[in-house]
């Protein structure tokens, strides 16, 4: 029992807060946003000379075989600048789920692909489709970065299939989105070829697991972020002739952030740690991770908006790149709410009336 | 104590409506339910110049003005019924309801003459020049400059404001300037009325997070006024301001509650329409919504009923706190009703629909106009009487 | 339209405030704490001296004939000094409801005799009872200042009755409830001959709003005291070589309450004034009356706690006594979610799931 | 990072449990579920000796002090089977968390044979002298004074002490004390270890809103405790009380936390047995306070993981703030299950159960130990690195 990093984790976060830090800065991630949200080169480096994209996938398959606590060090640093990248997408869902829950010819064909960067992945789970043989049809809305994907995973109830972006009868649709470093696209299918997942259930359970810690860890990192930049503002920021971090108001919010921010970091590393030990806690941790990071950093986005006055609410200062990733965060992939009704399921509190 | 109409009201109430709503199913079709303030600026200012034709634009004001003289009841009735006949947001806001009512009260007799018919009948539309970049919601840390120039007894005025609500499309701006060199803090500040359209004023509009430009910089560079646009005497520009802060507290607040009706309407339905009518935490979270709602109309009656309301009581400094965090609630009970579709909008523009909007918007509500952390300021100070914050280095 | 007192209610306000702040003391309050929770000499003075307990029922029955607003600005008064009185049983439900849905004979048998305080009435609604003709068994959980009562209303689904103390077969039974000033009796009845209320619609109706306002209005009261003796204090208290009242923190928290404070005032007399004149708003104003005053009282109460710091919690100080009646008024006649759930009703959103 | 236990572990875990259980369900099994701390205070001080004498008193000091020398996973056990068992709440808290540790990191070796077996051994219980009428929260603001009487070589304390828990049944106590006249702020405080049984010394205890009394007044009135029982050096006080507020931050944090799960579950149980468990509200307010009481778990495995947590970083200054919300939190939580049943108790004494207990008493949480207002002031300068409150006077 040791909830601290090993050396080889405070290395990777160091890493990866380095690599973060210096590329996806604001001007890349705004130039991506008015394209598809993809921040291609940044993506070719993370995956490629950095290396660190399959960090949490099958060594046999090109990547380094660690697990979830790796790969939530990876999207916390992502989500601390608002990266535009297919994190999400492509390797927590998709990648996790085809390890997880594909064939070996469907690991062998993406993986590695996906890995470096080559393909990229993007997943659907909440599929109104209907199978003919091995024939889609149908709808799949709010696909994460879907119009910049090879390679669909599309659940539909306890069904799961692959799709390739050249497949016959697909349109992809890319919808203006709120946070648009990770825009939405619609898909539709009309008796589009699709390969069943070996194993739907691991597969759907892996993207499930995956996506919520990617998010979760994003919403970490991005809550760290509007708290320490914040902080930064509060000291040199001069009102009624004090620095503004002197009122105790102000102050005082930026603590409570604090102590949501630090309940959160705990919340994500339990749920990885529990999720890569196999412990009975898992359900319990990953959806008090999904719903307690989401929601401070719903709350710590917006108290940045609001501790900087006037620039805060404006186009030109970052604060609404993090306000809006917690907002699509908070909403996707199942609610706070949700999560919470789950927990109260898991505890033994029946059901709902 | 009584919330009842009378029936000399209500008739009021008849003709107001039917006006209104001749309007918004004739002429004015077009601009109605509009919601927005930046959206079909030139068809709006001819709703304006129509409301002025037909005296309902300024009716609280004495008749000699334009106005109707109308009785408190009568202007709660008309902003009713003007947002339930899907009338627009009026562009002539800060004309209408605070450089007019500064200029009744403060203004010579030779500037009433000369501005208020131009805001009665609609056709001088003003903006309001009171915050800057290092300002911030601190009036009194004012630093854009004005000299009287002896040569052209015009008043030279060189600085930057920012904020200026719809600056783009106005033809006047009323400013807080300080005209006292090395003066600090409220004292020194003088109030001028200045035209835009002159060669000393550029205006850059700032998009906000929802990707719309209601707000803009203002930059002056020697720009202009003739010394007749004083309003008081150089450096009582403070209580001018002070003055005009009041003006906001009235009428038109319940207009502005009328929008929110709006807002939390569309809420209903969209709620009824996807089905989260029946979930109990959301149920709970719009009733709550209305309960707010209902209570804001009851606080402005409460505010409006008392004579001297341009000298509130304490009640009256609550307000601001209260739509403020009840309109950012409102947006977040939006975007939950919704779910992630409100997070996507039709076309290739960054431009979302009312709901959306409303969430994005609503972050504003929060800080402009003094954030909600200087309101708790007021409201500890003035109010409740507890020690003031202290200023750094004054 | 005037939403302002007229000259005749502020005048009963300003004597109801005289007569509360100088009678209903702390230590008056406290002995009677020790005993049922009834000050019975403030109760006779109330009544008799300053004639004010009838004020809302008929002038036929020894009332002033006047309305809620009236009522709530005694009861207003009465709750901010947490006064050990039968207001809410006696005068808002029973007498409310026997004016409203009792015979000729009811009215005239109990009317006169509540508003002199020559008996004492006490309502229980939630009743779990059943009749045999004119008799009454089962029980009745939560009657406030039962104990003290000579009569009680008793509600069950949509009937009432009225039930004199000494009736046949009846127990009541003192409860040891936190909010001394308003303990629990519950009543057990066996065979218990019982009066029908006239028009036990109108009762129920009668005694729920009377109930509702009195309730409302106490609460705003209370908060109302909460935040004037925390001013006070803040004003008082020298820490850290600084007047606490000085802190930021503190001033913002207390100017929260004020705003949630002034929002109660508008919701209490909307209420009682739509009622009085029979507005279609009234089922909604009086659901928000409760909702809203009884949350906002129970966060003043708790807030003048944590700002009394380490006195606020011992039993020495008043800070309790508002804390507990304001706990016991918000599950009493109704949760505050009850109440929004009536109204989510009421608005038009169909049933909850 | 890891967080499964080692096989090794789960031994220790088997001989804590069998040990626990033996005495929960025999010789000490009138104690299993005992809350809150004031009742059958003779037993307890029976099982705390039973506890030093099979050696689980104080099992994280070194074997030669009476512990065993455990591993942070071992005591991480002990605190949970120890809860599981049912084992009550420790008298003997603070000389076994606080003054122990401090003995043992700034006390001579004089001073840990003098006390160090008492503590181990449960003979010798102790409280805590810091709060002070006037004092408060603020520490630096202590004003009992304590001067060095060279005719008996003895520390002579006059002043009065406040909230020292548990001071009735206590042996001895530990204060700070100002001991350089005319000093102000953290500068000229000493520590003492003094006896509480003397003439110098009057106890009296304080009545809470929830009708007990854990807590009391001390008033010293000449009191004496010999020069010997100095912690470090006069003057030095304020860096000995800072190093002690560490150790509250250790392992016994683990042991509060169990006490907080006997709590939530009890609100579960009376939510399963009243139908409550099906309303959607109640279901996302007791997930909330599960997730909580999880995350305070893992926040306090966490700190303790890093080694050297008695210098704490950040994330442990936030630790105060939120364990005293979420148990606030988690009693109003109690009452809206209960509903109206919770307002009332069997008997005549005004003494309630424990839940209701829990909603009254968690009011005192986040007062005592430095209220939420203080902490978050910590936080803020500490961790966040804000500039410090401004003092009036000084």
């Amino acid at each position: 029992m040791n909830f601290a990093f090993t050396d080889e984790q405070a290395m990777i976060a160091e890493t990866a807060k380095a690599f973060f830090d210096e590329n996806a800065t604001s001007e890349r991630t705004r130039a991506a946003m008015d394209q598809d949200g993809v921040d291609r080169t940044l993506w070719q480096s993370f995956c490629q000379e950095l290396g660190l994209a399959g960090i949490a996938l099958p060594e046999a398959h090109g990547g380094s075989g660690l697990g979830l606590v790796e790969f939530a060090i990876l999207a916390e640093a992502a989500g601390a600048q608002v990266a535009a990248l297919p994190m999400l997408g492509s390797l927590a869902m998709t990648a996790h789920a085809i390890a997880r829950g594909g064939s070996n010819e469907q690991k062998a064909a993406w993986l590695p692909k996906l890995a470096t960067g080559e393909a990229i992945g993007a997943t659907g789970l909440d599929g109104r489709v209907t199978a003919t043989g091995d024939r889609l049809s149908g709808t799949v809305d709010f696909v994460a970065h879907g119009a910049s994907a090879d390679v669909f995973l599309i659940g539909s109830g306890t069904d799961a299939w692959l799709v390739a972006r050249d497949a016959t009868g697909l349109t992809v649709a890319a919808c203006t989105t709120m946070d648009q470093t990770r825009p939405f696209a619609r898909l539709t299918l009309a008796d589009t070829p699709a390969q069943p997942l070996g194993d739907a259930t691991a597969a759907l359970r892996a993207a499930q697991e995956g996506g919520w810690i990617c998010v979760a860890a994003e919403a970490l990192g991005g809550a760290q972020a509007t708290l320490d930049r914040t902080v930064g503002y509060a000291q040199e920021r001069v009102q009624f002739g004090r620095q503004i971090g002197s009122f105790q108001a102000y102050k005082h919010r930026l603590a409570d952030m604090m102590v949501e921010i630090e309940q959160a970091r705990s919340a994500v590393y339990w749920a990885a740690c529990a999720v890569d030990e196999g412990s009975d806690e898992a359900p319990v941790a990953l959806h008090s991770a999904k719903s307690f990071a989401a929601d401070t950093y719903f709350r710590c986005a917006g108290d940045m908006i609001q501790l900087h006055g006037g620039i805060g609410f404006t186009w030109e200062h970052d604060a609404h790149l993090f306000f809006k990733r917690a907002r699509a965060i908070q909403s996707m992939l199942g609610t706070s709410a949700w999560h919470r009704e789950q927990i109260a399921r898991l505890i033994g509190l029946g059901d709902a009336a | 104590m009584k919330l009842g109409f009378s029936a000399e009201d209500e008739a009021f109430r008849a003709e107001a409506a039917d006006w209104l709503n001749a309007q918004m199913h004739g002429e004015f079709a077009d601009l109605r339910g509009l919601t927005g303030l930046t959206a079909a600026a030139e068809r709006r200012k001819e709703w304006e110049l129509k409301l002025g034709e037909d005296r309902w634009s300024v009716i609280g004001w004495p008749s000699q003005w334009g106005g109707r003289d109308a009785t408190l009841a009568q202007q709660v009735i008309f902003a009713e019924e003007y947002a339930r006949a899907g009338a627009p947001g009026r562009i002539a806001h800060m004309g209408v309801e605070l450089a007019g009512p500064t200029i009744l009260t403060f203004g010579t007799e030779e500037q009433k003459q000369r501005f208020l018919p131009g805001i009665a009948s609609g056709k001088v539309l003003w903006c309001q020049g009171y915050s800057e970049p290092n300002a911030g919601s601190d009036l009194a840390n004012v630093r854009t400059k004005a000299r009287l120039d002896p040569a052209t007894d015009e008043w030279v005025v060189d600085g930057q404001k920012i904020w200026t609500s719809l600056a783009q499309i106005c033809d006047w701006i009323f400013v807080v300037t300080r005209s006292e060199e090395g003066s600090k803090g409220p004292k020194g500040l003088t109030f001028l009325l200045m035209p835009l359209d002159q060669p000393g004023i550029t205006i850059r509009p700032i998009r906000q997070i929802n990707g719309e430009a209601e707000f803009n910089e203002t930059f002056f560079d020697g720009a202009r006024t003739a010394s007749g646009n004083l309003v008081s005497t150089p450096g009582n520009g403070w209580q001018v301001a002070m003055g005009l802060l009041a003006f906001e507290r009235g009428v038109s607040t319940l207009g502005q509650q009328m929008n929110f009706r709006n807002e939390l309407d569309a809420i209903i339905a969209a709620a009824r329409d996807n089905g989260s009518a029946h979930d109990p935490l959301i149920r709970q979270r719009i009733a709550k919504a209305e309960i707010g709602l209902r209570l804001m109309r009851y606080g402005a009656l409460r505010m409006l009923s008392h004579t001297d309301h341009a000298r509130p009581d304490g009640a009256a400094l609550t307000y601001k706190l209260q739509w403020a965090s009840w309109r950012r609630a409102l947006g977040e009970l939006a975007m939950d009703v919704l779910g992630q579709s409100g997070e996507v909008t039709d076309g290739s523009e960054y431009h979302f629909p009312i709901l959306p909007n409303l969430f994005l918007s609503a972050r504003a509500d929060t800080i402009y106009g003094g954030t909600n952390q200087i309101q708790r300021n007021i409201v500890a100070e003035r109010a409740l009487g507890l020690p003031r914050e202290p200023r750094g280095n004054q």
